[in-house]
């Protein structure tokens, strides 16, 4: 039964494999990994009712008990997320089937692509530190693989600097682990959170959690976001979906580890200094994205705006801002994979990305104009759609706790963004028609269905929040109390 | 090699004859040694060289081998040592009287390690060496003379 | 002092000899001109030290605990063949890259024949340059 | 006193070691370099060997055999590469 | 020994920081090289040094050096290569389009 | 219940429309669409009497409960007022755009839109819960982009509908703070249970911000001063849009909002002042810049901000009643603004309508409404003149129209703040009536201009791209029975007062007797201040109108790039200017200064806490001893190291790099991590061949040109970076609070059967991330491989590659 | 001249049987001494690259005709097909068995699926290497 918890993980990889021995065979190689990240969420969609229900599951594997080996524990906070990024990859991948290319397909395209989110699943649910860099490092080296893939000039520029910045991130990590275990004499994530409580996270401790809230803000784009814009402009428009929705994440997803599970002691410390790095991240990022001048830049420093405002959650720290943190993270990687997919089909339909230089695409292409104006609408928070809840959440943390300054500049990113995206949707959609119908490029199947899938998700996340609730809910409560964490992980108690 | 096999078949026969509860390693080397006995003394019969013999032409090819070792590197540690280098390096040919890879590539190993001389180069015949000597004027003869005892070893060894 | 340990100071011995042999042998990579005459010092003094170390610490372990290292003597064996093809490899590459002998060198066989295009080139552009300077 | 001159005899090795550090800064050619490398190479299978001794564990006695594996095989390919500049054919050369 | 390991892993972190900084592809690569390294050799500091014995059961007897820190450099030492070796090919691909290995040059602008 | 389909209702249809409209002809779609506000007005028509009679209806369905945000219908007498203008005017303008636009417009998205905001604006009326208010509300945003934005062709059109919608969410972004911190003082959405702890909200620390944060939404939304700015250029909808939502509807959401949160903020001094104020100068501001404005449409627009800045200042007045305990004598002075309020609201919403519909009829017929091309209509539309004179003078105040009821007593009510002695009001109770007065008398000179310069003087038809005549009696019909309103109002107001007006008095001061605040409309009071005041604006409002030439060089004194208007393009321009400017600054793409900043954050960050909290220890006492030969390594190791700072060549330094990889596994040795020696081995020369064989296709380093500058600072990042990393290293030496799990891994054998520590950790321990180790090598392999083998194919790709 | 790689060839291929023996033997010895399935994998891999050096790659390729990119598959498949195995068992993923079998000819003999484990990652280490090694330097060649 705990074994299903390994699916999201191995199912991927062993189908990547797979698909190796299956090169040439393009339309099964596409049939194959639908299949499996059907599967997949379905798996995962089991597993978080299931840990709704019965409290927090773990995989020791080999089944060596705690600390001692490694484990997967799936707690609503990571299976929510696990669920998500399934979802999103099944729907970039279909966006790719139409769009990615032979050449691309021949080359193990959605090897990587299962590899990527089989790194990603193991980031979310691993319960072992340097677990965790290993999973990160699955991810990132497909990540590095798919942004590259099949590059000219600025693809391999723009990736090269993004592959460095990331392999000197991951040697941080390694130290702020080697300090980690010189300091705790341990790896299991549960464990160093007792220690680190046993010894009330003094100055040492709280160094060390700094060095990897360095780390993990260059995964996640949280003030250290520079390879971001470039990066994430570059590769083919289902790689960018798909870096946009899952990669920060996971940095994301590993700071709110850290700072609620193993280093939640000194908020006045470290949560301030995560505030502070919010804040500019936010600013950055609307300034970037009110700057922007072609609809890529525009869009990554969204997804930029979008990291500030869920640290900002982190950084107020309580249950709401957290569940509100929680929520926005699956909000965000649904919308953001929306957008890129928009930005790249529009890109695909009028071979420009200056904004000012297309026009008129609505009348073209009413329904994906629409589709358009839903994510748009969806990243401002406007309600009834998914960005609403989270943002409701941060937004009563934030007054709950006082954090006035974090409220205030978390609300008007959501200006910025509606600024942003408004004079993509004006300026390109609205306006004069520029193609005329004979020279309309149809917009495959595969496509449009994949933008529908999300824009449903965007509905359901907003719409159907009571569905959702209770297991975000769910996920904050371990946030909030790590020690139903430390308690499912380590039943036999101490040492 | 018939002769290898032969001996290895009278070490099985050895031990089987020996009859033991288990197989024994000591049993059957044991069986080995009579077999070398056996077969040293048939040799003849076969019309072909003792098989043990190649082994130690081998042996003492190893020897020359170190002895060249030792000696070259005596002398070129004296020439480090020397306060004043006072060397005049250069490069010289030799044709060989050596056939196959093994041979020559043998050949060429030893005269690397004779003093002063590195094999450079060589023809693509494989039958001219070109090598270069630390101290071409010292040392031209000596290396010559000294190619001539490794040709003759191994052939000792291969024919 | 019995048998044993005499052996066992041979084998301390021949490490320490080995070790001041490999120092000799790294100063001549020092002082000698050329990579050649270099390659001389690495291929033959180096490869005996290193030789004489392994074989010390053979005898140590067969005498210590009573260990036949077939690593060991692997090892050796490994050195002793790999160390002049080494050696020969990197001197003909550094030949054939034109990196030049030592002044002092006094014969050259083989330029003439691996560099012979070049050498009649040379030969050719000296008499064109002549040529255009008589005109 | 055996120690002692065990430890005597590493240090020398690293003088050895460090004189051919210096030889790969100085070069001036890339054989020169590569000839360097190989001899480092060569002494440090010497002072594995002897710190094994020291330490009286034969768990690093693999690590002489492979040190010179390599050690050949880099001499080999950093050759070819000052040679032919690259370091294996499509095709056979002859 | 563990503050002298400490103090050349900070030398080399210097080293390789210094290296990042530049300009040309080749030494940044080589800065995350030097980087791995130390890294390496912090996480086997951070597990106490020379505190036992070779943690082969079957050669010596207890009490053992602190063995995990050396099965983590182990992957760490794998990852680092296949890292490396990715970014030696993305580094070559990169110049062979862009023809120049100068990150000053590869900044790129935004009229491309 | 009911209430809810009638909310729910315009969305089915409008979510019907795309899905049949290409069954439909095109020109019908309006009269199905038409169907829905009739029905709708008709429905909650018939609770009329059961609101009258003090009833009110309460439905809630569960959205998200354990957030306390559900959907909850209320249904009271405010809700009602608006719910009836929303269905009423709302059937007339759907009415009067069948006629007015053409069937070769996008109908289906022009009524799909319409459709939208009417649901939406209805959600935002019935709504009890602020956040599902708060969701129509945006709803209302969005639909109202979208309708401005009809004829998205224009650059108008596109400009004024982004300039709405961002002023207008960001205002909703506001109020929904404000909104999340009520929730924070309550722990409640529902307005009805805000309204019961009004007490504990006004103590609250965070009153103030919420007050502020709520009335930014209501500001902007109503387009007080100085968010007016949006208005004017919404006017580039459609002029059925402009009457609907820019007149008689969506703006007065924000009035809305203020009545319905006057229970819980009523009283407060912020609220009255800031109300008042922006009212008064809104009001001021609007009429003002009405009497300068060329287009019809435009002066409307002003005209409108004018009007709803009034309502809110009545609003501001009537907050006063809730400062102190109810007295019989004083509370109703000020209950008679709030109710001025509501009753303006409704005549505007006639007036006001119609007048944009007359607008509208001009502009159909004869293409412009430039008022310098404009003049002498009346011989040819004197229909349309009938509806401009009613509209005008009931905007003007003028009887026997409903303006003329609702002016005076607002009059009244401006007046009334002399005898208010709370708020320290002091000359400010003067000012105020005053600055009324004068924005009265500027709306009756606009009045006049619409009148004056459309129908009277001299008609020029070559100006006019159409010869004028009367519309199609269809578009008449409409503002005809608006007008028709305005003028039974006058007649009958206590109708009004009894079924719609005292019931929403209920809903804006629910703790006041209702009997003793529900005034007695009537239009003759006898010869009071407020007469004479009426007679002033008439007087000098003609003066003023005849010698608008002579004075009209004061509007030179605020030159555009003055203007509001202009204050909000410099800032969007700035910012986008800015933001460009100084994101290319940093974001140079250049990777040296990526790395530069990421080290300085790196180092500012751990290296300042970690000196500030004094974390720092050093005592080498405990350490493992120090061979010579072991020095000698560290020393080779970090001399090699230098070195290749200093190297010229990448062999070289590959070289000096592999020396480097040799001494760490030297170290491996002497540490006694034999597996870890030979893979580092292995490795280091696997890496070494990568270097070299990679070396083929790239070029050798050149000698790098920096600055002596750069060098330092880059030399200063190394040194602090490293030697913070010694510094936590040494100090983590020392820290021995717990003991490493590894102990347990020394029952390798009887727990794994290996006796290879190491080994067991890695096969069996921790095997998973010897799995994952060779996934990502195998990756890195692939990698390897694809990267070299697909190349760019430089046709197929261009397109994404941009 | 052409070069004459005799010499070199020679000595490869008596020298890469001892690479190919040591590589064995480290696999297999890593359960209880230095070495192990990524150790033995390299020096199998650096005994498949001495060949390359020495030969080229046609020579190479018809005396060893593998794929070796889907020699690391397979590799990789294997190490977590064991892995997944288990799970079929109902144990924990990743549990290893170890049993001592009496099989014919080999007699009692200790088997572990940490074997095969390990098998997967030396096919792996050997298919990864040699295809990147190979890869490199086809570049430019085409
Ligand atoms: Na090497
Ligand atoms: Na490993």
């Amino acid at each position: 039964m705990s074994n299903l918890l390994i699916a999201p993980m191995i199912i991927p990889i062993m189908t990547a494999i797979i698909l190796v021995f299956l090169r040439d065979n393009v339309r099964m190689q596409r049939v194959i990994s639908l299949i499996t990240m059907g599967v997949i969420i379905l798996i995962s969609g089991f597993l978080l009712v299931e840990v709704k229900n019965n409290g927090i599951m773990r995989l020791d594997f080999s089944g060596w008990l705690p600390p001692f080996g490694i484990l997967f524990v799936g707690d609503a906070f990571a299976l929510l997320l696990v669920l998500v990024a399934s979802i999103v990859t099944a729907a970039c991948l279909i966006y790719a089937f139409s769009t990615i290319g032979e050449a691309h397909e021949k080359m193990f395209f959605y090897s990587f692509v299962l590899l990527l989110v089989a790194g990603v699943n193991g980031s979310f649910l691993t319960g072992d530190i340097f677990n965790l860099f290993v999973c990160f490092e699955v991810m990132l080296l497909a990540s590095y693989v798919l942004v590259a893939l099949g590059g000219g000039k600025r693809q391999l520029r723009e990736s090269l600097k993004y592959v460095l910045i990331n392999v000197v991130a991951s040697w941080m990590f390694l130290v702020a682990l080697a300090y980690l275990y010189g300091a705790v004499g341990t790896l299991n994530m549960a464990h160093i959170s007792m220690r680190v409580a046993e010894a009330g996270q003094d100055p040492v401790l709280t160094t060390i959690s700094l060095v990897f809230l360095i780390v993990f803000s260059l995964k996640a784009g949280l003030l250290l976001f520079f390879w971001l814009p470039g990066s994430y402009s570059v590769p083919p428009t289902s790689v960018a979906a798909l870096f946009a929705a899952l990669l920060t994440k996971v940095g994301m997803y590993a700071l709110i580890r850290t700072f609620t599970l193993m280093f939640p002691n000194q908020p006045d410390i470290t949560h301030t200094i995560i505030g502070v790095m919010a804040v500019i991240t936010l600013l950055a990022g609307m300034a970037g994205a009110m700057g922007g001048r072609d609809v890529k830049t525009i869009a990554t420093y969204n997804v930029i705006i979008g990291v500030g405002f869920i640290m900002i959650g982190l950084a107020i720290g309580n249950e709401q801002a957290l569940m509100g943190a929680v929520y926005y993270l699956m909000h965000d990687m649904v919308a953001k994979a929306l957008l890129f997919l928009c930005i790249g089909m529009m890109v695909y339909l009028t071979g420009e990305t200056i904004v000012k230089n297309m026009s008129g695409l609505i009348r073209n292409y009413p329904l994906f104009g629409w589709l358009y104006f839903l994510g748009l609408c969806a990243l401002v928070g406007i309600p009834p759609l998914s960005g609403f809840i989270g943002k409701v959440l941060i937004g009563q943390g934030a007054i709950a706790g006082g954090d006035y300054i974090l409220l205030i500049v978390g609300f008007l990113s959501s200006i910025a963004v509606l600024y942003s995206l408004l004079r993509i949707f004006l300026a390109s959609f609205f306006g004069e028609t520029i193609i005329v119908m004979e020279d309309e490029v149809p917009i495959r199947k595969g496509m449009m269905g994949s933008l529908v899938l999300l824009a449903a998700c965007v509905i359901f996340l907003g719409l159907g929040a009571n569905y959702i609730m209770p297991f975000v809910e769910a996920a904050a409560a371990v946030l909030v109390d790590p020690s139903i964490y430390i308690d499912a992980v380590m039943p036999q108690g101490n040492e | 090699m018939a002769q290898f096999i032969l001996n290895l078949f009278i070490a099985l026969l050895w031990t089987l004859l020996k009859d033991e509860d288990y197989f024994k390693v000591t049993t059957f080397i044991s069986g080995y040694l009579i077999g070398v006995v056996i077969l040293y003394v048939m040799h003849r019969f076969y019309g072909t060289r003792f098989y043990l013999r190649r082994l130690w032409c081998i042996i003492a090819l190893v020897w020359l081998f170190i002895r060249e070792l030792l000696s070259s590197s005596i002398a070129v540690m004296r020439q480090i040592v020397t306060p004043k280098l006072n060397i005049k390096p250069g490069i010289f040919t030799y044709e060989t009287r050596l056939e196959g890879d093994w041979e020559v590539t043998a050949l060429a190993l030893l005269l690397t390690l004779t003093p002063g001389s590195v094999v450079m180069e060589l023809s693509e015949d494989s039958k001219v060496f070109y090598i270069h000597a630390m101290d071409i004027e010292e040392t031209k003869e000596q290396i010559i003379r000294s190619i001539g005892k490794f040709e003759h070893a191994i052939m000792e060894v291969t024919r | 002092m019995s048998v044993s340990e005499m052996i066992e100071w041979m084998a301390v011995i021949m490490i320490l000899v080995a070790s001041i042999v490999a120092v000799l042998s790294a100063i001549g990579m020092i002082r000698l001109p050329d990579v050649y005459t270099r390659s001389h010092a690495a291929t033959k003094s180096a490869t005996l030290s290193v030789l004489m170390c392994l074989m010390g610490a053979f005898i140590h372990f067969w005498l210590t605990d009573g260990y036949i290292s077939i690593r060991l003597l692997l090892g050796i064996m490994f050195v002793f063949i790999t160390a002049p093809v080494a050696g020969h490899l990197i001197c003909r590459a550094a030949y054939r890259s034109r990196v030049p002998l030592a002044d002092e060198s006094e014969e050259d066989e083989l330029k003439t024949i691996l560099f012979a295009d070049e050498v009649e080139h040379l030969e050719r552009d000296e008499v064109e340059r002549a040529r255009n300077a008589n005109a | 006193m055996k120690e002692t001159i065990l430890l005597l005899a590493v240090a020398l090795f690293f003088v050895a070691i460090a004189l051919s550090v210096y030889r790969i800064v100085k070069g001036p050619s890339m054989p020169d370099r590569a000839i360097a490398l190989d001899t480092i190479a060569v002494n440090l299978i010497s002072s594995i060997a002897i710190v094994s001794v020291l330490l009286s564990t034969k768990a690093f006695l693999d690590a002489i055999l492979i040190l010179g594996i390599l050690s050949f095989i880099g001499t080999i390919s950093f050759s070819k590469y000052i040679e032919r500049g690259v370091l294996i054919e499509r095709k056979r050369n002859d | 020994m563990e503050s002298v390991m400490v103090i050349l892993v900070g030398v080399l972190v210097a080293v390789a920081t210094y290296l990042i900084l530049s300009r040309n592809i080749i030494r940044v690569i080589l800065g995350t090289a030097i980087l791995s390294h130390a890294v390496h050799l912090l996480i086997l500091t951070m597990g106490s040094l020379k505190q036992g014995n070779v943690p082969l059961l079957s050669d010596s007897e207890g009490p053992y050096t602190d063995a995990l820190p050396q099965a983590l450099i182990l992957t760490a030492i794998v990852i680092s290569f296949a890292v490396t070796a990715f970014v030696l090919v993305l580094a070559f691909r990169t110049y062979g389009t862009n023809k120049t290995d100068d990150l000053q040059e590869l900044r790129g602008n935004a009229d491309e | 219940m009911i209430i809810k389909l009638a909310v729910l209702l315009p969305f089915l249809m409008a979510a019907l429309i795309p899905l049949v409209h290409k069954h439909i002809k095109r020109e019908h779609i309006g009269w199905f669409v038409l169907a829905v506000p009739i029905v709708l007005f008709i429905i909650i028509s018939s609770f009329i009497p059961k609101i009258a009679d003090g009833n009110t209806y309460i439905h809630t369905l569960e959205w998200i409960p354990s957030l306390g945000i559900n959907f909850t219908t209320y249904l009271d007498g405010l809700s009602m007022i608006f719910g009836l203008l929303i269905t009423g005017v709302g059937s007339l303008v759907i009415l009067y755009s069948n006629f007015y636009l053409s069937a070769k417009e996008l109908l289906h998205h022009f009524y799909c839109y319409l459709l939208l905001f009417m649901g939406a604006m209805l959600g935002v009326v019935f709504s009890d819960n602020v956040l599902v208010l708060y969701t129509f509300w945006e709803l209302t945003s969005v639909s109202s982009f979208l309708l401005i934005a009809f004829w998205h062709h224009r650059k108008a059109s596109r400009a004024g509908a982004r300039k709405a919608m961002v002023i207008t969410v960001s205002g909703g972004v506001a109020m929904l703070v404000g909104f999340l911190m009520l929730y924070a003082i309550t722990g409640t959405f529902s307005i009805r249970e805000l309204v019961a702890q009004v007490d504990t909200i006004q103590q609250h620390d965070l009153f103030i911000p919420a007050l502020i944060c709520i009335l930014l939404g209501a500001f902007t939304k109503s387009a007080q001063f100085p968010f007016h700015i949006w208005l004017p250029d919404a006017m580039e909808a459609p002029t059925p849009v402009s009457a609907y939502l820019h007149s008689a509807t969506m703006v007065k959401a924000g009035i809305y909002l203020v009545a319905r949160m006057t229970p819980i903020f009523g009283g407060a001094e912020t609220w009255f002042w800031t109300i008042t104020v922006v009212g008064v100068i809104t009001l001021f501001w609007g009429s003002f810049n009405a009497v300068r404005q060329n287009d019809l449409k435009a002066l409307l627009a002003y005209s409108t901000i004018s009007q709803l800045g009034l309502i809110m200042s009545l609003l501001g007045v009537g907050s006063i009643a809730l400062a102190f305990e109810f007295d019989e004598a004083a509370t109703p002075i000020f209950t008679l603004a709030g109710f001025t309020a509501l009753f303006h609201l409704i005549n505007h919403s006639t007036f006001k309508g119609a007048l944009f519909m007359m607008v509208g009829i001009v502009d159909h017929e004869v293409g412009t409404r430039d008022l310098r091309r404009l003049g002498g209509l009346l011989p040819f539309m004197p229909l349309t003149f009938s509806i401009a004179l009613i509209g005008s003078f009931a905007m003007a105040g003028l009887p026997p129209f409903n303006g003329f009821l609702s002016k005076e007593m607002f009059f009244t009510a401006m007046l009334s703040l002399q005898e208010a002695n709370v708020f320290s009001i002091g000359s400010m109770a003067t000012w105020i009536p005053v600055v009324a007065w004068l924005a009265s008398v500027f709306t009756f000179v606009y009045c006049m201009i619409i009148i004056f310069k459309t129908f009277f003087g001299t008609y020029h038809p070559e100006r006019l791209d159409k010869e004028a005549h009367e519309p199609p009696f269809g578009m008449l019909i409409s503002p005809f029975i608006l007008v028709a309103l305005v003028v039974l109002i006058f007649f009958f107001p206590n109708v009004l007062v009894h079924y719609i007006l005292t019931p929403a008095m209920a809903s804006v001061y629910p703790t006041l007797p209702l009997q003793e605040i529900t005034p007695y409309v009537s239009w003759w009071h006898g010869f009071n201040l407020e007469l004479f005041m009426t007679l002033g604006v008439i007087v000098l409002g003609i003066i003023l109108y005849k010698t608008k030439r002579y004075w009209s060089y004061v509007y030179t004194f605020i030159q555009p790039r003055n203007s509001f208007n202009a204050l909000y393009e410099w800032v969007i321009t700035t910012t986008e200017d800015g933001s460009q400017r100084l994101t290319n600054k940093y974001m140079n793409g250049y990777l040296v200064h990526y790395f530069t900043y990421i080290y300085i954050i790196f180092v500012g960050i751990i290296g300042g806490y970690f000196v500030l909290s004094g974390a720092f220890r050093f005592d080498p006492s405990n350490d493992a001893t120090v061979e010579t030969f072991e020095l000698m390594v560290v020393c080779i190791v970090a001399i090699a190291a230098v070195a290749l700072l200093f190297s010229k060549s990448r062999l070289t330094s590959v070289f000096l790099n592999g020396v480097i990889g040799y001494g760490v596994a030297f170290f491996f040795i002497v540490f006694r991590a034999p597996d870890l020696a030979l893979t580092q081995l292995v490795v280091e020369s696997v890496t070494t061949a990568l270097f070299l064989v990679s070396f083929k296709y790239l070029p050798d380093i050149k000698p790098e040109i920096a600055s002596a500058a750069q060098k330092w600072r880059n030399g200063i990042i190394a040194v602090s970076v490293g030697s913070l990393v010694t510094f936590i290293g040494l100090t983590i030496i020392n820290y021995e609070k717990f003991e490493p799990i590894s102990r347990y891994f020394e029952d390798s054998y009887e727990l794994a059967g290996g006796k290879n520590i190491v080994n067991a950790i890695l096969g069996d321990f921790r095997a998973f991330d010897t799995m994952l180790e060779v996934v990502v090598l195998f990756i890195a392999g692939l990698g390897v491989y694809t990267l070299i083998k697909l190349r760019n194919r430089k046709e197929a790709s261009d397109v994404e590659d941009k | 001249m052409k070069i004459n790689d005799v010499i070199l060839r020679t000595v490869v291929k008596g020298v890469v049987f001892i690479i190919l023996t040591l590589g064995m033997y480290l696999f297999f010895a890593g359960h209880n001494a230095p070495g192990g399935g990524f150790i033995g994998g390299l020096v199998l891999a650096s005994a498949v690259v001495l060949l390359y050096l020495a030969y080229d790659i046609e020579t190479i390729q018809k005396t060893m005709p593998f794929d070796f990119k889907k020699v690391a598959a397979v590799g990789v498949l294997l190490a977590t097909g064991t892995a997944l195995g288990s799970v079929l068992f109902d144990v924990p993923f990743l549990s290893h068995t170890d049993g001592y079998f009496d099989l014919p000819l080999l007699g009692e003999t200790h088997l572990t699926t940490v074997t095969i484990f390990e098998a997967g990652v030396a096919l792996t280490v050997v298919g990864v290497v040699v295809t990147i090694i190979l890869s490199i330097n086809e570049e430019g060649g085409e």
